[in-house]
């Protein structure tokens, strides 16, 4: 046991933490984006799978890391387009038109894997390149504090200046205070003069072009390659996450790390030899209790209002 | 018939002619020989009793599904719970099928049974939380699908593996429980009797009773529910046991009627089936069959394109995903709506 | 040739649900004027404006905007156009603050955030402009319907109206705010502005409108002008006979007391005493009305007694039974009736049948139902019978609630909850927004019902229709009864406003008499 | 391409289908399944066809069927399919099947079937990742603790799993092995993960056994600097191209030959010789497994290669008898994985 403690707290952890966390909030901050607008955005999963294809393909045939992540998230903003017209434009329901998204990267991306490499497996046959770490100066040499937010991929840093960037665009700008009166009343926005499409469209996309960075992240920052069904349900996770940070920035911050936390402890877990599938439900189980106990505090909370 | 009406009818015909279009060009561009492929996708299901056989098989579960969702929608819950416990209740049925040995009859009740009990404490739960603590449902019903899969492959490996199998399968159920098959030539099962009457049961229930109608208010306008002294919490709960039953029965007839072992080495894909199935049926019980058979129906197709030809079984994914996108755009042909209402009112005049 | 700014010629309009809401209507604005539009409800007026203000498209027809032909693609043309619209429904966001809610879509901007300073200003310059008081800074959801009717005002004036709608402003604001209210417009007529003002109270158009154009199931009955024409002309124009604006009340005795409020004492979240100290009695064959600026409590009152709020001090009995551990379906089921002010939030489930709507306080009761079933039969003929008994303008009892126009949707909660012959009836602003036939009808049934041994507890901002059908009156002021009147006769309007106003109150002695005296 | 339903225009042309139980792209059996397939079609002619069957077992049996119909010669599957395989057999007595890969023994007399001793291979990974942690190169630590990530916790990655043990010991009887499941195949960033805190416990070697996710082992033992051992194909070869840094991480990989043993078995279906009816067990001494000998694998110590050799021998001559997953209790697998937890 004490093994077992000495693993989750070091820096390692730590740093592991905010590695697992880095996907799954990019998605989730996506989630966000369009809740807020009222369009919940249910395709992030298959849009994550197809950016991850795409970053690894333009990086791939240009040679070039930054265009492959532009590429990435040109297929994020595309894909989310697409979702995005037929909601809008053609009313489709928003929610079977994430689900349509879903299945349509389920074959597309193995679809064209296929057609580029004759592999339904993986890309690592294209010479794809990756997002270089970073090692922040100075903050590197502090010790513990430098070992754990130094050295990271630069989308993980570009996550944490996101975290920032929605809540200044939700909470101070223009913009954010359009999407949110999109999402809470559209016929209120409506009467002002609000574009509701356009706000709409536009936290679609923005939506999709964070689901595409954390596309990017996955296969030009964890691992260099595109495997089949490499989103592996933190599209879900990041709803999820969403869901439980209550449509608020920091909420859903807080919701994404309590999932990285949870399942990078399962991954420690594994060394005390619990059974693999009873592991594997950590993440799950903490998420329930976790949202469970919020949720029991604020009904207090509220009953005492009232 | 109504102007609504036929545009309806209009539109999902027109729909699925664009999407099938798009599906031919992508089909032109992939394979050597489209028209065959365009033959097995959109004409093959029909052409053989196995094959049709085949269509209504897949829709049984989708059925289920898709009523337990479609219950849970009405109500205005974003429950996807469905899928776990689909899987949960297949792997309790197969236990039961496995442990017993009963007569005929009561085997596969036994077993539907208890499916089902466990579908109801699970969305019991979740509607618990929802109801008394306003716990988001979708996210625990997402994370209780995961949960229960842990569980669920933890005892089929450490309890219920059949050493001598290569897959991490259960041991052979014992025959008693299967469900008869009731149409020659066809695996089709009793379970399409099951999920037919369970359909008609769920709308007399929804549209006739009070409870189903106290449901369907609370869904709509929780507040109106509530102003009209209607305790939404027990209409919560209600709901929530109705759809837990649903789902779990679904899980245990598509184990006892389809399989001889439990073989779902992965969460099945059948509950969250149910949401499309409830959306594209828009939470009409009757219209869920319809949409069951439908979707089941554009799967066979593209197994059997995907089998008969050179087209990779990935186009399955990319023409369900048309076809979707299509069918559900409510404004898609919205200016010939206009026009034929416009026509009626005027003859009208 | 008149020099009109605005001029809609041969306007239709076809819902998608095959609702035809204007059949043919022309209408011509005079630049300066204010112009009423009067109809029952459903006849189109609101959906004219909308068009108006670009938020519905005509199927056909023409806009002249300055003898120009135009076509206002959406509310940003309108607005830009110099046009602006207070909706009869409010277009609010409910978590915003005031701030937010009037400058959305024209956010005064320093670098790329919002200048939350300048908003405040900009405001407040507002406000102090046309006196309607607000804070900026409060939350929308928390106000009263009155206050969010004065921002919407406001919201139409931040935007630079020069042709400015109001659709039914007055419908929710108290006789003193409306006093307020024609000031201002007529100080906005004199500053240039152009106003076409949309009410059911032809008194109101009376005292400020120039002419007055009347639409009928959605065609133009004509325009004139209004001083021409007496209330009674417009009125059978619209309607098409006369109506007797006078009610036959005749004495009625009072029964047993049905309801019982005694030292009411409710706290609000900042530990404050919205309601202090309520005493009141409601009889049997009784009308009792609530006078009252809105915002003094009323509406805490009535959460209280409807078994919506729960930690109250003090006692409310329905009959001989205390409410404190009655679930609100218990209430009802004693009989209570309740007609709430809100009636798009807690009166409809909009998405829901007409004749859905219509069960909601009996879909428990035998007669509905067959054993397990409900009898679809008698469901559908009870729907039908009060559809046309309360003249609800529809296509079938199968539309849906949220495509009904304000008054008809108003009619189908009085409809559902008169027509169970309630023990004891609380109604909460129930003519508001309703036509002047049916608001006459509605009184009617109310008082029906109140000669069937009904005790009515109303509470409305209409002074006029407190008087007209109240038997005894209590007057509300900052959570406290400050005048109890055991005939309304004895008192007028003027006294009654000093009252409201705080400014008179009566004695301990004369307001116990509100509970003893039955 | 492939129609089945018009025969005529091909009277002579072999033709073989391929019936995968899930889909290509695993990077374990069914890719190289469907790469013997593909040395059919090239180098015997033969007209080939593969199905993605997928997941859901419900539609496994009506493709049997339609293929058990169609015109096809040899009909090629295995795996988790091997019990409708043989069901279906028994009903289409004339058509001729090849499982390529079961442990089951009961085989129909059309049928032939395949079984590769990976347990044995992956002894050899065993010894040869015992060698490597006990060693001086330049990435050993000094704690004895090796490294197992399995995809899931089932017979066929346990199978690896027994070997793997087996062959550890041999070379050192204490040594430690740190067992990680991730759950499923399609997550390469889990599988890094699991790898990074695998490395970061003492690990300085690992075998993956988990198809896509263990491909992210590779990540870690590149970033934690240690290495990894590869599975199903020589996985250096993925990398040695597009990452040769990661390539050489991967001393080798326990290769199965299963696209060989297809081709083997078509091309003597072919002149005949092809005993229909039994069950043949390939192991090493058949070559059907073997660690991959590539030039990383070349780099290694001298002593490593040469014990590895030696242990080779050992297995083939039957000296050295390796035990196995299958058929056995999931208590037992886990017992053995608990008697070598550090
Ligand atoms: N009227 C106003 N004047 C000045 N600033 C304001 C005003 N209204 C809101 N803000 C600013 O907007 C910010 C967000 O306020 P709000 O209450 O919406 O936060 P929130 O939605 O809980 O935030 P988050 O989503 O980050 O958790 C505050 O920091 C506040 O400074
Ligand atoms: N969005 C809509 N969709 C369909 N039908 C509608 C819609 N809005 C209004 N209608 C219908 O159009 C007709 C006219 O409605 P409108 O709201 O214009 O009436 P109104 O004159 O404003 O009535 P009121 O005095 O009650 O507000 C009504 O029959 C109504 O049911
Ligand atoms: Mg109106
Ligand atoms: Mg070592």
């Amino acid at each position: 046991m004490n093994s077992f403690f000495d693993t989750i707290f070091t820096s390692d952890f730590v740093f592991s933490t905010i590695r697992v966390t880095t996907p799954i909030l990019f998605a989730a901050l996506g989630a966000l984006i369009s809740n807020k607008a009222g369009s919940p955005n249910i395709g992030l999963e298959g849009i994550m799978l197809m950016s991850a294809l795409g970053g690894v393909v333009f990086s791939a045939y240009t040679g070039s890391a930054f265009i492959g992540l532009l590429g990435a998230v040109l297929v994020g903003l595309i894909s989310a387009s697409i979702l995005a017209y037929f909601t809008l434009k053609l009313k489709t329901d928003v929610i079977l038109g994430g689900i349509a998204i879903n299945f349509f990267a389920d074959g597309g991306t193995i679809f064209l894997l296929y057609y580029l490499t004759g592999d339904k497996g993986t890309s690592s046959s294209l010479p794809s390149k990756v997002l270089p770490n970073i090692d922040l100066p100075i903050i590197q040499n502090i010790p513990v504090l430098g070992d754990i937010i130094s050295g990271h991929n630069i989308l993980t840093y570009v996550a944490i200046i996101l975290i920032i960037g929605v809540w200044y665009l939700l909470n101070k700008t223009a913009t954010g205070l359009r999407i949110k009166s999109v999402g809470e009343n559209e016929d209120a926005a409506k009467s002002v003069g609000v574009n509701i499409m356009k706000v709409r469209y536009l936290a679609m996309a923005l939506s999709g072009v964070f689901a595409g960075l954390g596309g990017a992240f996955l296969s030009m920052g964890y691992v260099s390659w595109f495997s089949r069904g490499m989103s592996a349900g933190r599209g879900w996770i990041a709803l999820a996450a969403e869901a439980m940070g209550r449509g608020t920035v920091l909420g859903t911050t807080l919701s994404s790390i309590l999932f990285g936390a949870a399942d990078a402890l399962s991954n420690t877990l594994q060394l005390l030899g619990i059974p693999s599938e009873l592991i594997s439900i950590i993440p799950y189980l903490a998420t329930v209790i976790g949202l469970l106990i919020y949720a029991i505090n604020n009904t207090k909370k509220r009953k005492l209002k009232e | 018939m109504n102007v609504e009406k036929r545009f309806e009818i209009v539109r999902t015909f027109v729909a699925v002619t664009i999407s099938l279009l798009i599906g031919f060009a992508i089909i032109l561009f992939a394979s050597d020989e489209p028209l065959s492929t365009l033959y097995y996708f959109i004409i093959s299901p029909s052409t053989k009793m196995r094959y049709l056989g085949n269509v209504v098989e897949l829709a049984i579960p989708l059925i289920f599904s898709g009523l337990a969702t479609s219950i849970l929608f009405q109500t205005g819950l974003f429950n996807l719970g469905s899928e776990g416990v689909f899987y949960f209740s297949g792997l309790l049925a197969s236990i039961i099928g496995i442990k017993f040995s009963l007569s005929f009859i009561f085997h596969p009740i036994l077993a539907i049974l208890i499916g089902s009990l466990f579908g109801m404490i699970v969305m019991l739960l979740i509607g618990f939380f929802k109801a008394k603590w306003n716990a988001s449902e979708l996210v625990i019903s997402l994370m209780f699908n995961s949960i229960f899969f842990g569980i669920g492959a933890y005892i089929l490996n450490f309890y219920f593996r059949d050493p001598n199998v290569s897959g991490v399968y259960s041991f052979k159920m014992n025959e008693s429980v299967f469900l008869n098959k009731i149409i020659p030539g066809t695996r089709i099962h009793t379970g399409l009797i099951i999920a037919l009457l369970t359909v008609f049961l769920v709308y007399l229930f929804l549209y006739r009773t009070r409870w189903g109608y106290e449901i369907r208010m609370t869904g709509l306008n929780k507040r109106f529910g509530k102003y009209t002294g209607m305790n939404t919490t027990k209409v919560i709960l209600i709901a929530s046991i109705l759809a837990g039953a649903i789902a779990g029965m679904g899980g245990a007839v598509e184990i006892i009627g389809m399989y001889d072992r439990f073989k779902w080495s992965a969460l099945p894909g059948l509950g969250f089936d149910g949401a499309l199935i409830a959306m594209l049926a828009k939470n009409k019980p009757k219209n869920v069959i319809f949409a069951a058979l439908f979707l089941a129906y554009i799967r066979i197709g593209a197994d059997l394109m995907a089998r008969m030809t050179d087209i990779p079984s990935e186009m399955v994914y990319i023409l369900q995903a048309i076809i979707i996108l299509f069918i559900s755009g409510k404004k898609f042909l919205e200016g010939y709506k206009e026009k034929s209402l416009l026509k009626e009112v005027k003859n009208n005049e | 040739m008149d020099n009109y700014i605005l001029e809609l010629k041969n306007i239709m309009k076809l819902y998608n649900n095959g609702v035809v809401a204007n059949k043919k209507v022309n209408f011509e604005l005079k630049e300066g004027e204010i112009h009423a539009i009067v109809g029952e409800n459903g006849a189109g007026k609101s959906t004219l404006m909308k068009i108006l203000f670009g938020m519905e498209q005509p199927t056909s027809g023409e806009i002249f905007f300055k003898g120009k032909k135009t076509n206002i693609e959406g509310s940003d043309k309108a607005i830009e156009m110099g046009i602006g619209m207070v909706h009869q429904h409010f277009m609010l966001v409910p978590s915003f603050t005031i701030a937010q809610n009037m400058i959305l879509g024209m956010e005064p901007k320093k670098g790329i955030s919002i200048d939350y300073n300048k908003a405040t200003d900009m405001i407040k310059d507002l406000i102090k402009v046309y006196n309607l008081k607000v804070d900026p800074n409060m939350k929308t959801e928390d106000l009263s319907v009155g206050m969010k009717q004065k921002v919407e005002i406001l919201k139409a004036l931040l935007r630079g109206a020069k042709i400015l709608i109001l659709d039914e402003p007055t419908a929710v604001l108290t006789p003193q705010e409306t006093d307020e209210l024609f000031v201002q417009l007529k100080k906005l007529k004199e500053n240039g502005h152009t106003i076409i003002f949309i009410s059911h109270k032809l008194r109101e158009v009376k005292s400020i409108c120039d002419r007055v154009t009347v639409i009928k199931k959605g065609l133009t009955m004509g325009t004139y002008n209004v001083s021409d024409m007496t209330e009674q002309e417009i009125s059978n124009i619209m309607i098409g006979r006369d109506v007797v604006l006078k009610y036959d009340k005749r004495k009625n005795e009072k029964g047993e007391a049905l309801l019982k409020v005694e030292n009411l004492s409710y706290k609000g979240i900042e530990g404050n005493y919205i309601l202090k100290d309520i005493n009141f009695t409601l009889n049997r064959g009784n009308i009792l009305g609530i006078a009252g600026i809105e915002g003094n409590g009323q509406r805490e009152l009535i959460s209280i007694i409807t078994g919506n709020k729960k930690n109250y001090e003090g006692n409310v009995f329905l009959g001989e039974k205390s409410i404190q551990k009655l679930s609100i379906g218990e209430i009802k089921n004693y009989g209570m009736s309740y007609i709430p002010e809100d009636r798009m939030t807690d009166g409809v489930a909009k998405e829901a049948f007409i004749m859905e709507n219509l069960i909601g306080n009996r879909y428990k009761s035998s007669e509905l139902n067959n054993g397990l079933l409900f009898d679809m039969n008698k469901i559908n003929k009870l729907s039908e019978e009060l559809v046309s008994s309360y003249d609800v303008v529809c296509k079938d009892i199968e539309q849906k609630v949220e495509s009904l126009s304000g008054g008809n949707i108003q009619k189908i909660v009085v409809a559902r909850e008169c027509s169970i012959d309630p023990e004891v009836l609380i109604a909460e602003q129930p003519t508001r927004g309703v036509d002047v036939g049916a608001a006459h009808f509605i009184h009617e049934e109310i008082i029906k019902l109140r000669d069937d041994k009904t005790a009515v507890l109303l509470v409305s901002a209409d002074l006029n229709e407190a008087m007209e059908l109240s038997d005894s009156l209590i007057v509300m002021f900052e959570g406290k009864i400050v005048a109890y009147f055991e005939d309304v006769k004895e008192t007028d309007e003027e006294e009654l406003g000093l009252y409201m106003l705080g400014i008179k109150r009566q004695s301990e002695e004369e307001i116990r008499r509100a509970i003893d005296e039955c | 391409s492939g129609d089945d339903t018009s025969g005529e225009d091909s009277k002579d042309e072999l033709k073989v289908a391929l019936l995968i139980p899930g889909t290509l792209g695993d990077k374990s059996f069914f890719d190289s399944a469907n790469a013997g397939l593909e040395l059919v079609k090239k180098e015997l002619g033969a007209k080939t066809k593969v199905i993605e069957m997928g997941t859901d077992s419900t539609k496994w049996e009506p493709t049997f069927v339609d293929v058990s119909e169609g015109d096809w010669d040899i009909i090629i599957s295995g795996n988790d399919t091997t019990e409708l395989m043989n069901e279906i057999a028994k009903e289409y007595p004339d058509k001729r099947y090849i499982n390529f890969d079961t442990f089951i023994e009961e085989t129909p007399d059309n049928v032939y079937s395949m079984f590769y001793s990976t347990n044995e291979v992956s002894y050899l990974a065993g010894a040869l990742a015992s060698l490597v942690t006990t060693s001086e190169m330049e990435l050993a630590n000094s704690e004895n603790t090796i490294g197992f990530l399995g995809g899931a916790d089932t017979p066929g990655i346990n199978d690896f799993l027994v070997g793997y043990i087996e062959g550890a010991q041999y070379v050192d009887p204490e040594i430690k092995v740190l067992v990680s499941y991730a759950g499923n195949f399609t997550d390469p960033a889990k599988g890094k993960e699991l790898g990074i805190v695998q490395y970061n416990s003492g690990v300085d070697i690992s075998f993956n056994v988990a198809g896509g996710t263990g491909l992210g082992l590779m990540d870690a033992a590149n970033e934690e600097d240690a290495y990894a051992i590869g599975v199903d194909s020589d996985q250096a070869m993925l990398f040695k191209d597009s990452d040769p840094e990661k390539a050489e991480r991967i001393v080798s990989s326990a290769v199965k030959r299963i696209d060989i043993a297809i081709f083997n078995a078509v091309e003597k279906h072919i002149a005949g010789e092809l005993e229909y009816g039994t069950h043949n067990e390939m192991g090493v001494a058949e070559e059907a497994v073997e660690l991959a000998k590539n030039e990383y694998y070349e780099e290694l110590p001298q002593e490593i290669k040469d014990r590895i050799k030696e242990i080779e021998e050992k297995i083939k001559s039957g000296e050295i008898t390796v035990g196995t997953a299958f058929g056995i209790s999931t208590e037992k697998i886990e017992e053995l994985r608990e008697s070598v937890r550090p």
